[in-house]
This record gives structure tokens, sequence and C-alpha cells, in this order.
């Protein structure tokens, strides 16, 4: 996959070229493109001075960063103790079902990603599943797949 | 100079200096795998740990690997007690189980007693212990083209993309400081292999041995201002050649005394 | 201060002691390694012994990109510290004298650290090609490495 | 417009009190996380829709605020309507025509709305009233849920900034130190550390440069108070942190936000904003001569960034790795110069402690715990939300006068505080008064303030196994007691869930867990092991049933349970749909039946059972 290299670089130059814009800017590119395009990580690293390999290993070590891409429409399951008790686990597990993916994974067809994340600090009310940043509280089983497909 | 008690004899250390460099200097015998003097200490591989406590602080004990403690006047340092014995013996334990098959690590937990492990081996496992001293040589040297990726139990040694590292210049600085000897490599047919990378080998002129990685060499040549000369033949044909030399001007003095 | 090892080849006999003296001198564990000091021979009977010179710009210390081959100051040697040594070799392929070596036995970089002040390879010459005596130095041509 | 100077504030805060006034109804709606969940902001959009198309009495657009977390949230989506404190529980887009009608047009009272205390029966209109509310006092929460949190102006008008004038105007650096110092405040965000001695330590190293950081990676799960006070009262972090960097005398100050809170990056950046308008960052602030401003640094999703060494890595655009810290990062921190790291809460209580002065704060809590501290209420529990109580009440107060006790009648097991670092306490142990010391003591930890309450429907092992497997991912894997450690730690619990474990194992978990605390790197290794460690201590007849009887005593363990169709079973086909390996099979008004042997006992059909038609045994 090809992406507009003036794009990455317009995005990369937003923020100041130093090292310690590194987070920041995967963030960046990451809001852009869903994931981080190998093509722009390399850009990154040579526009901010890292070497490329500090570069994937952030890249590997934040949660937030993907490296491959992902669907239109990114699923979360939130899995912090409170949603844990609550029956997340079977939530989950709906959605694996219901899409025929794992967490982590996408649909063949790009339309659904599914992920799983450590506590969005809705604890109040959970289950919490989140659908393209929508949140769904107390989210029940027979829901889940419901939520997810409608976006 | 500051006073330390190290296993009950008191010591003389420099101020800010590293336990386990005075531990070293005493020849009491510490394992530590990640740490080596040409490369920062990082505390990983926790071995060096010892149990330090403080002449005039009552009751302060801590355990603190030693290879990261500065020493300070009046630290008492023991070195072999029975719960640094019982940490040692169960990080060699993960180790083994980490490492079945790395004869360092055998010979370690061995010395130590602990001959097979308690916990499950991890599957596909290899010698690799994490302890990061290739990405410290390899950062000293200022090419960072390899680095620790991903996290946790997942973390593996790597280069970008898992692909041919661009900036490696085929050095073998990191296969060389590691410790279990897990980074392969090979030099066949005057080319060298290392991260899945071919290097062309600088090749005597004379004799046809290989001397060092082309990459390395313009490296030596750019950052240490070596010249390019001096890359040319073997050092067993430059020796020969300094005693060609050598021979010709003692002949010629010898000649003219005559 | 200002000693250094002295090089007579018109004396030397090829009797390669100093190769002996200086293996055994640095032997560990119990397995000569290998000599830092090669009488070669350049002509029929004529020998050299070929050894570091210690170099006032040496560029096995400039090679060197952890900081492991330092000057002595008080020997004049630039000694390697095996400690710092990683063993990627650039010394062994700087040294435009072929002076940095490999020893295989101990899988060890080697070099001429004068024994630490008493070059058991001159002490050991029968005939006094190596010697390790006081030369006249001028303060500023020595720069330490 | 600049404010350089306490006439001008005074001035400012009268004006925006004045306009507040004019005000003579507000409807306050939660924006809160828990409320936002449920749909709130669609409810804060219809009352604006109402009133910009139609006229009422005392109301205007701008009498509709949206808040952040009122705390409440069992009972949300919420609306307040200010300055009665009517209070509105689980309103639905449907009810707004109504509230406005009959409330704000006609001043009834919409009882169907109202909470009911289940002790007594009875409604109850102002908030206040409601135990969940009476029962706390709120010090780093004062503005949450109350004003907008866009909107400077309200935090102006309840005080805002006049404890960062009275600081930079009137005292000394030293005196603002020794005012943290007395009040006795301890670090909010879990290990407790003095406030005051930190600060102090920063000012003495000798620097050009010292950095102020807040925490906000508040990565526990089951914890959203930093969340909430970033998302609700932005100002307040942000006058804290100017106060601190006045005392220690730091020019540049950075609020680290964790990936998980995009709304607290926005709200925090408006709130930055603004506060650069006014002249409460920037130069000359308050014509003190203090230079300081504030960045936000946004974190990347990961919870070891918690750990100071490895958060101030992650601001400098590294990987969040920690290092050891024989030298201390207030010695040296941030890019290896000194640095005050403080977490949400303790940055927001600063002004109220300047404000109302240390003896008052002291006062508060116990001796060596003052003060109060916010706690997120999650899990089994009927009242979940955002509460904030004095230190030194216990946790039975919490739970039941506060927390109104178990939900469906079920039997309290467990409350478990501190996050994946801290522990879970029994029944027992619920008299003991909440402080940093107690707590600590009984095996757990304050922590940042998460407290998840358990039912006998919990299975403590599996909690453990829970939580080692959070640490097992969250590990940054540099040192081998965490990365290796953990990972068999978690290996063996799960063995014992599975019910293939020998007491054995036990012993060889309790001699690992040992090592890892005390040979790990840094503070998640080093309290790793608790989770299991607690619920090993307080519950070893659960472990022992998993592995002598293959029992799982909460039901939850799969490998040691079976689900049943009992009697009560309606043919309702709920159960049928959900089922994601087809286990269940049955008619419409029959009975189903469930294939044990196909059945992998996720438990989808026990969940959705309205009927309590599936038993587990």
């Amino acid at each position: 996959m090809t992406h507009d290299m003036d794009k990455i670089r317009e995005i990369i130059s937003r923020s100041p070229a130093q090292p310690s814009s590194l987070i920041t800017v995967l963030q960046d590119i990451q809001r852009e493109f869903h994931y981080l395009p190998c093509e722009a990580l390399k850009e990154a690293s040579k526009m901010l001075y890292v070497p490329l390999s500090k570069v994937f290993s952030a890249s590997t070590f934040y949660n937030a960063f993907s490296l491959t891409p992902r669907g239109e429409n990114i699923i979360r399951v939130c899995q912090g103790t409170a949603c844990h008790i609550r029956g997340a686990d079977q939530l989950l597990e709906q959605l694996e079902t219901g899409l025929q993916i794992k967490s982590g994974q996408t649909t063949p067809d790009m339309k659904y990603t599914l992920e799983v994340v450590n506590c969005v600090g809705a604890c109040a009310m959970a289950p919490v599943m989140i659908v393209n940043d929508k949140y769904h509280a107390n989210v029940r089983v027979d829901r889940a797949l419901k939520l997810a497909k409608r976006g | 100079m500051i006073d330390i008690q190290l296993n009950g004899k008191m010591v003389k250390a420099e101020e800010g200096e590293m336990l386990l460099s005075i531990i070293r200097r005493e020849g009491i015998d510490v394992p530590a795998l990640c740490d080596h003097q040409a490369i920062e200490p990082c505390g990983s591989c926790r071995l060096c740990m010892v149990e330090i406590s403080h002449r005039d602080w009552e009751g302060w004990k801590k355990h603190v690997t030693s290879c990261l403690y500065p020493a300070e006047d009046g630290l008492i340092v023991n070195t072999h007690t029975e719960q640094v014995l019982e940490i040692r013996r169960n990080i060699l334990d993960l180790y083994l189980a980490r490492c079945p098959n790395s004869k360092v690590i055998q010979k370690l937990a061995e010395e130590h007693g602990v001959y097979k492990t308690s916990f499950d081996k991890i599957p596909n496992a290899d010698n690799c212990i994490m302890c990061y001293a290739c990405t410290r040589i390899c950062e000293v040297l200022g090419r960072s083209a390899i680095s620790a990726v991903y996290r946790g139990h997942d973390k593996v040694i790597a280069p970008p993309f898992n692909e041919e590292p661009p900036d490696c210049i085929g050095c073998l600085s990191c296969a060389m400081i590691c410790p279990t000897g897990v980074i392969p490599w090979s030099d066949e047919n005057g080319v060298r292999t290392i991260w899945k990378k071919k290097f062309d080998l600088i090749v005597c002129e004379k004799c046809g041995k290989e001397i060092i990685s082309r990459d390395f060499a313009d490296y030596l040549i750019e950052t240490r201002a070596i010249p390019e000369d001096y890359f040319k033949s073997c050092d067993d044909c430059k020796r020969i050649d300094l005693a060609r030399k050598m021979g010709a001007i003692v002949l010629q003095a010898e000649e003219a005394k005559l | 201060m200002n000693y250094r090892l002295v090089v007579n080849p018109s004396l030397c006999t090829g009797c390669r002691t100093c190769e002996l003296a200086c293996a055994f001198y640095h032997t560990k564990d119990k397995k000569p390694g290998r000599s830092r000091i090669y009488p070669i021979a350049h002509a029929p009977d004529k020998f050299v012994p070929v050894t570091c010179l210690q170099c006032d710009d040496a560029a096995c210390a400039k090679s060197c990109c952890f900081d492991a081959l330092k000057r002595n100051e008080t020997t004049g040697a630039i000694e390697l510290n095996v400690e710092k040594c990683v063993k990627c070799r650039a010394c062994v392929a700087a040294c435009p004298f072929g002076c940095a070596l490999i020893d295989e036995v101990h899988d060890e970089i080697i070099k001429c650290d004068l024994c630490g002040g008493s070059p058991a390879c001159a002490a050991f010459c029968p005939t006094k090609a190596l010697e390790y005596k006081k030369i006249e130095v001028k303060a500023a041509s020595r720069q330490s490495a | 417009m600049r404010v350089d100077s306490v006439t001008k504030l005074d001035k400012l805060r009268n004006d925006y009190r004045k306009l507040i006034d004019t005000q003579k109804k507000r409807i306050l709606v939660c924006l809160g996380p828990g409320c936002l969940a449920m749909g709130s902001d669609t409810i804060l959009e219809e009352f604006k829709k109402v009133f910009s198309e139609k006229k009422v009495k005392d109301v205007t657009v701008e009498s509709v605020k949206k808040t952040g977390c009122h705390g409440f949230c069992a009972r949300g989506p919420l609306v307040v309507i200010e300055p009665d404190g009517i209070f509105y529980t689980k309103v639905k887009k449907i009810h707004v025509a109504e509230i406005v009608e009959k409330t704000l047009m006609n001043g009834e009272i919409i009882d169907k709305l109202l909470y009911i205390d289940p002790k007594s029966n009875k409604q109850i209109i102002d908030y206040k009233e409601i135990p969940f509310y009476a029962h706390q006092q709120r010090i780093s929460l004062r503005n949450v849920g109350q004003i907008d949190p866009d909107n400077i102006g309200d935090y102006i008008a309840n005080s805002g900034y006049a404890a960062m004038a009275k600081a930079l105007t009137t005292m000394s650096p030293q005196e603002v130190i020794d005012e943290v110092s007395k009040s006795g405040l301890r670090g909010r965000g879990g290990a407790g550390f003095p406030t005051g001695r930190k600060w102090a330590t920063c000012a003495k190293v000798e620097s050009d440069t010292r950095y102020v950081i807040c925490n906000g990676d508040e990565g526990d799960p089951g914890a959203f108070m930093d969340r909430c006070i970033m998302e609700g009262d932005p100002h307040s972090v942000i006058e804290g942190m100017i106060i601190c960097a006045f005392a220690v005398g730091s020019r540049e100050g950075y609020i680290y936000v964790r990936e998980e809170y995009p709304l607290a990056v926005i709200n925090l950046q408006t709130a930055i904003d603004a506060a650069r308008e006014y002249g409460f960052l920037g130069e000359n602030i308050m014509g003190s001569g203090l230079n300081f401003d504030i960045k936000i640094s946004r974190g990347g999703g990961a919870f070891v960034c918690g750990e100071s060494s490895a958060l101030m890595k992650s601001v400098a655009g590294e990987v969040g790795e920690p290092r050891a810290k024989y030298v201390r990062s207030v010695v040296k921190g941030l890019r290896d110069q000194p640095t005050v790291l403080n977490n949400v809460e303790s940055f927001a209580t600063v002004p109220v402690i300047l404000d109302k002065g240390s003896e008052w704060f002291a006062s508060i809590g116990t001796k060596k715990s003052t003060g109060t501290k916010a706690f997120s209420l999650a899990g089994k529990i009927n009242n979940t939300g955002l509460i904030e109580v004095p230190m030194g009440v216990t946790l039975r107060e919490i739970i039941y006068d506060i927390g109104d006790g178990i939900p469906k009648g079920r039997k309290f097991k467990a409350v478990q505080t501190g996050g994946p670092s801290g522990g879970c306490l029994p029944e027992d142990k619920l008299d003991l008064p909440v402080d940093f010391d107690t707590l600590t003591e009984a095996g757990s930890m304050m922590g940042s303030g998460g407290m998840v309450i358990m039912d006998d429907q919990t299975c403590m092992v599996e909690v453990a196994r829970y939580f080692l497997e959070f640490l097992v991912f969250e590990s940054c894997g540099k040192c081998v007691p965490c990365r290796e450690g953990l990972y068999q730690l978690y290996k063996l619990c799960t063995k014992i869930c599975e019910g293939e474990a020998t007491e054995d194992d036990i012993d060889l978990m309790e001699k690992l867990s040992k090592t890892i605390q005390i040979a790990s790197l840094c503070g998640l290794g080093q309290s790793g092991p608790n989770p299991f460690v607690s619920t090993l201590q307080y519950f070893r007849d659960e472990y022992l049933a998993h592995i002598r009887d293959k029992k799982c005593p909460g039901g939850v363990c799969r490998k040691l349970i079976t689900y049943k169709i009992n009697d009560l079973c309606t043919g309702c086909l709920a159960c049928i749909d959900v089922c994601p390996v087809k286990a269940i099979t049955g008619k419409k008004k029959e009975k189903h039946v469930l294939d044990t042997d196909i059945c992998d006992r996720c438990g989808a059909c026990y969940a959705v059972c309205t009927f309590d038609a599936i038993d587990i045994e």
C-alpha cells in the first residue's frame, strides 16, 4: 500500500523536528491513517533524527499504535477490572464469534477491527464497549454484535 | 575516597562508583549477564543483586542491583546472603525456562545449584535473555540499527520491520558482546551475513584473507579518521611488510657501516 | 616515564625466545596463548622482531569505538582493557603494522602492553636485540592517545 | 484580557458571579464518562435545541450547561436543575420536553425521574440529601459536575485562581512549600509520598531548569477519578501546577494524559488556552515574575508509563521503560533535570489548601493521612460512581452507606483497591479505616483510588489470574523477574483455574512472588504479585477448592463448572440466540436443552437469561 508522501511529511512537520516529538508524531500519523504505514515511519525517522530502530520500538511498545491497516469500524471492548467481573469476556467472545475474527484482527472485507482496551475509565457502567469512539454502557451480551454492526 | 563494608571487610572506593565494580575489584564472584564495561549498566538481568544496609541508618535494608547502585560512605554490602542466593537461584530458574538450551545459562544455574527449571519451558525458546547488550553496544557506535521491539513477555531484539537493518554496518559488535552468543552471523566467500543483511568484506590484497566489512571500514575511516590504506591488507601481511621495510633499512645501515 | 622498547634487528638471530617469553608471561588458565611479538625473516637469516610500536597517534586506539585502548602514561604502552573490549576487531584491521592480534586460544584481542613496565621479551632476549631502556623524548612529541 | 493583579481577578470574579446570578435557572447535564456512555450528549443537544426554538422564562440556551462527572453514575444520565438542586436520574432524550414543560415552565417535580432511597423508599429531590452524596466531602472534586469545564468563567466564579493569586502575590515560594507540607498532603497517585517534602527537595537541587509534571496516566483498571477531574475541572489541575511551579521555580510543565482519555486532552487544552489568554500561563504571571507554561503530552497506551521514570521517558518521546531509581526523579527526572511529578488529584487539591489553609486541611482525615480522597466505585455495587470522602472512613461506610451494598441481595466477597498493584480485602477487613498506611498493612494499597467490589459470584483465583494477565501484557519487558516471573506466575494461576494444579504449585508461586517483589526493577514488577499474594492470604480456601476438589466456588472458572437449564425456563429463545457454540436447542415456549458436551461454558446464556433458568454447578 502506498500513501501520499506529501501528506505524511505535512503531518510530521506539524511537530518540532526533534527526537522528543516522536510519540506525538506517531499519534498524528495513526489518527490520519488508523495505523502506522511503514513508509511514514521511515520518513519520521529521517525528519525527526531518530534511528529507525527506535521508531519501530516505540511503534510496537505502545498499545495505541498498529502496524497493520485497521478496518473502517473499530470496536473496542474494555477489559478493565469492573468490566471483567461484569462479563467483558463474554462480550468479547460474542463479538469474536459474530465477526469471525479474534481480538486484534480485522475482518477480511476491512469493515471491522476488534480490539481490547485496558480500562477506558467508564467503570461505573461496566461492561463497556466503544464503537468508533462512541461509548456503549452496560452492554448485554445479546446486544453486543448489533451495537458493533450499527457502527 | 570513601569507606564501605563489603562482606564484612572494610574497603576503599570512589564515591559514586558502582558497587559491582568494587565487588569485582575485590575479587568477589557475583554473576552478571547484562553487564559489560563498554556499555552503560541497565539492570535487566538482576543477577548482581546484593543486600545493602548502612552503618548509620538503623533498620534500613534493601536489595539492589550492584551494577547500578553508586557507592556511598558507610554502606554495608553483602553479596552472598541466603536471601540474595535465593533470588539468584529463582532468577536462574526463570532463565532456564526461558533459554533451556543455553550452555551459559545452564552452567551458571548449575553453579548455583539449579539443575532443572521448576517452570514450564517457554515454547520456541531461543537463547536470548533480553539483556539489551546488543542494542546498547549498537547505540554506543551511534548506529542503533537494532532495538528491543514489542513489550513484556513478547519483547524481542529485532531490526526495524524485521527486515535488513538499514543502519547496520556489519561490525559484529552485537554478536560479539552477546553473553549467550545467540546472534547468528557468518563470513563466507567474502560476504558477511548478519541480521539477514549481506556485507562485502574487504579481503587482503596480498593473501586474500577476509579483514573487515566494507561498511565498518568506511565508518572507521569517516568517524575515526583512520587512513583508508590501513585496511588494504591483513594483519599478517602488514607485519611481514613492516619486517621487510625495517629489514631494508637495517641492511642499508649495515652496508653503510661496512 | 620515557622508556621505550628498542628493537635492534641487527642483533636478532630469530631464536624466537621473545615469542615464548611473551606467550608465557601472558598465560592465563595454564594455556599459553598467542605471542604479541614475532621475529620475521626479511632475508635469509635476517630477522626483524615485529611488535607494537606504541605509535604516538595510534590507529588502534583511534579505531576503538568503546575506549578499550588507552595509553598507560607510566609505561607508554597502549593497553587493552579486556573488560571493555567487545572483540569487534576494528583495531586488528586498523593497525597499519598488524600488531593488534586475535588470540584464538582464549578468543581475545591482544596487543603488546610492555608487560606493565618490564617487557618479558626484552628480559629474555639472549642477544639484546630487544631492550627496554630510557630514551630522550622531547616533551612535546608525545601526545596522549 | 490579561489578569495581572488581584484587583483585576476580584473584578473578573464578581462579573462572572453576576452573570451566573442572572441565569435564574441552570440545567446541568452530566457528560461524565458514565452518563456519556448512556447517551447524555444527546440530552444536552436536545435541551439546547428546545431553548433555541422556544422562549421559556428565566431560561436561555446559555442556561444549559454541560458538566463533568456528577458522581452518581449508576443513576445516569443525570440532569440537575439549579439553584434548587433538583436531581433527575436515568434521564432519556424523550424526557427533555417533559422536564422543560413541567419543571422549568411550571415548577413541577417529575416524580418518576427522582431518586428513590431504597432504605426509606422515599423520593429525594435535592441530591445533597441522597445518602450517596450526603456522606461525601468534596475537595479535589469540588467543581466536578458543578461547572462547565470549557468555561473558565465558571471556574473563576467558584473562587478559581484565587489561591494562585494569593500564593504568587503574597507568599514566598518557601511559604508555599511550608503550607503544603503543614497540610500533610500526600501524593494521591498511590504511594502517598508527602507532597511538601517532594517540592522542597526539588526546590533545593541546584539547576537552571526544573520541570513540573502532572501524572494523568490513570492506568489502574477500575479507576476514573483523574479522568473525571481532567475532563470536569481542568483548571483546578492547571492552578495547582502553577502554584507548584512558583514554589519550586519551574518554567515548563507537562500534563501526561493517557491515550484512552481523548476528551481529557481536549478539555485540558481548552483550559490551557483560556488560562493563557488571561495570563495565568505565560510570562510574568500575576505580575509576580513567574514565567510558566504547560504542554500536554499524550500517552501511547502503556500502563507502565504511570511509573515516574517511564512516564518521563515517554514525555521525551522514547519507549516507556523505567530506569533504576537510585537517583530520584525529583533530583534527576525529565531530561535529567529536577522534576516534580504529582498526580492529577494532588494538583487539584493544592489550590484548596492554600485557599483555606493547611490547618483546615490537616483537620480533615486522619493524623497521618490528612484530607479527603476521591474513589471510583465500580463492580458489583449498587451505587457505582465517583466519590470523595475524608481519609479514615471505613470501607464498610463507603461500600454500604455510600455505595448502598451489593446488587440483587448477593453476598459481598471482596473489595479490590489499588488496581493491579493493590490487593483484595475480605469481609472482615471492612471496618478498616481507609488511609495510606492501613491499607498497605492489610496487604492491599490505596493506589490511585479505584475500588472494585466483588460479590460471591466472583472467583478470587480468577481475579488474580486476570490481574496477572494484565500485568504480563503491560510489563515493559526490561527486567527478568517481571517479564519472566509474572508470566510464569500467570501460567501457574491459569493452571489452578483449570483444575490442573497441585498444592506444590502454590508453594512455587509464593516463592516466585517473593523474588519478583524484591528483584524487579520498578514498581510494576515489585507490586505485580500483590493480587495473587493478597487473594491467597485471604481466600486460600478458594485456591484449595480449585486444586483439591476441582471446584470453582464463584462459578467462574470454565473448566470446573457446568451450566444447566432448570424448570424455570420459559422457552424464550434468548439463550439460543447468544450461544456462540450452538449448545442450546429448543423451541419457543418449550424448555430448552443444553448439551454440556458442546457447551464451552462462556456464560452468555446465564447473562441473558432473565428467568434464573440457568444454573451453574
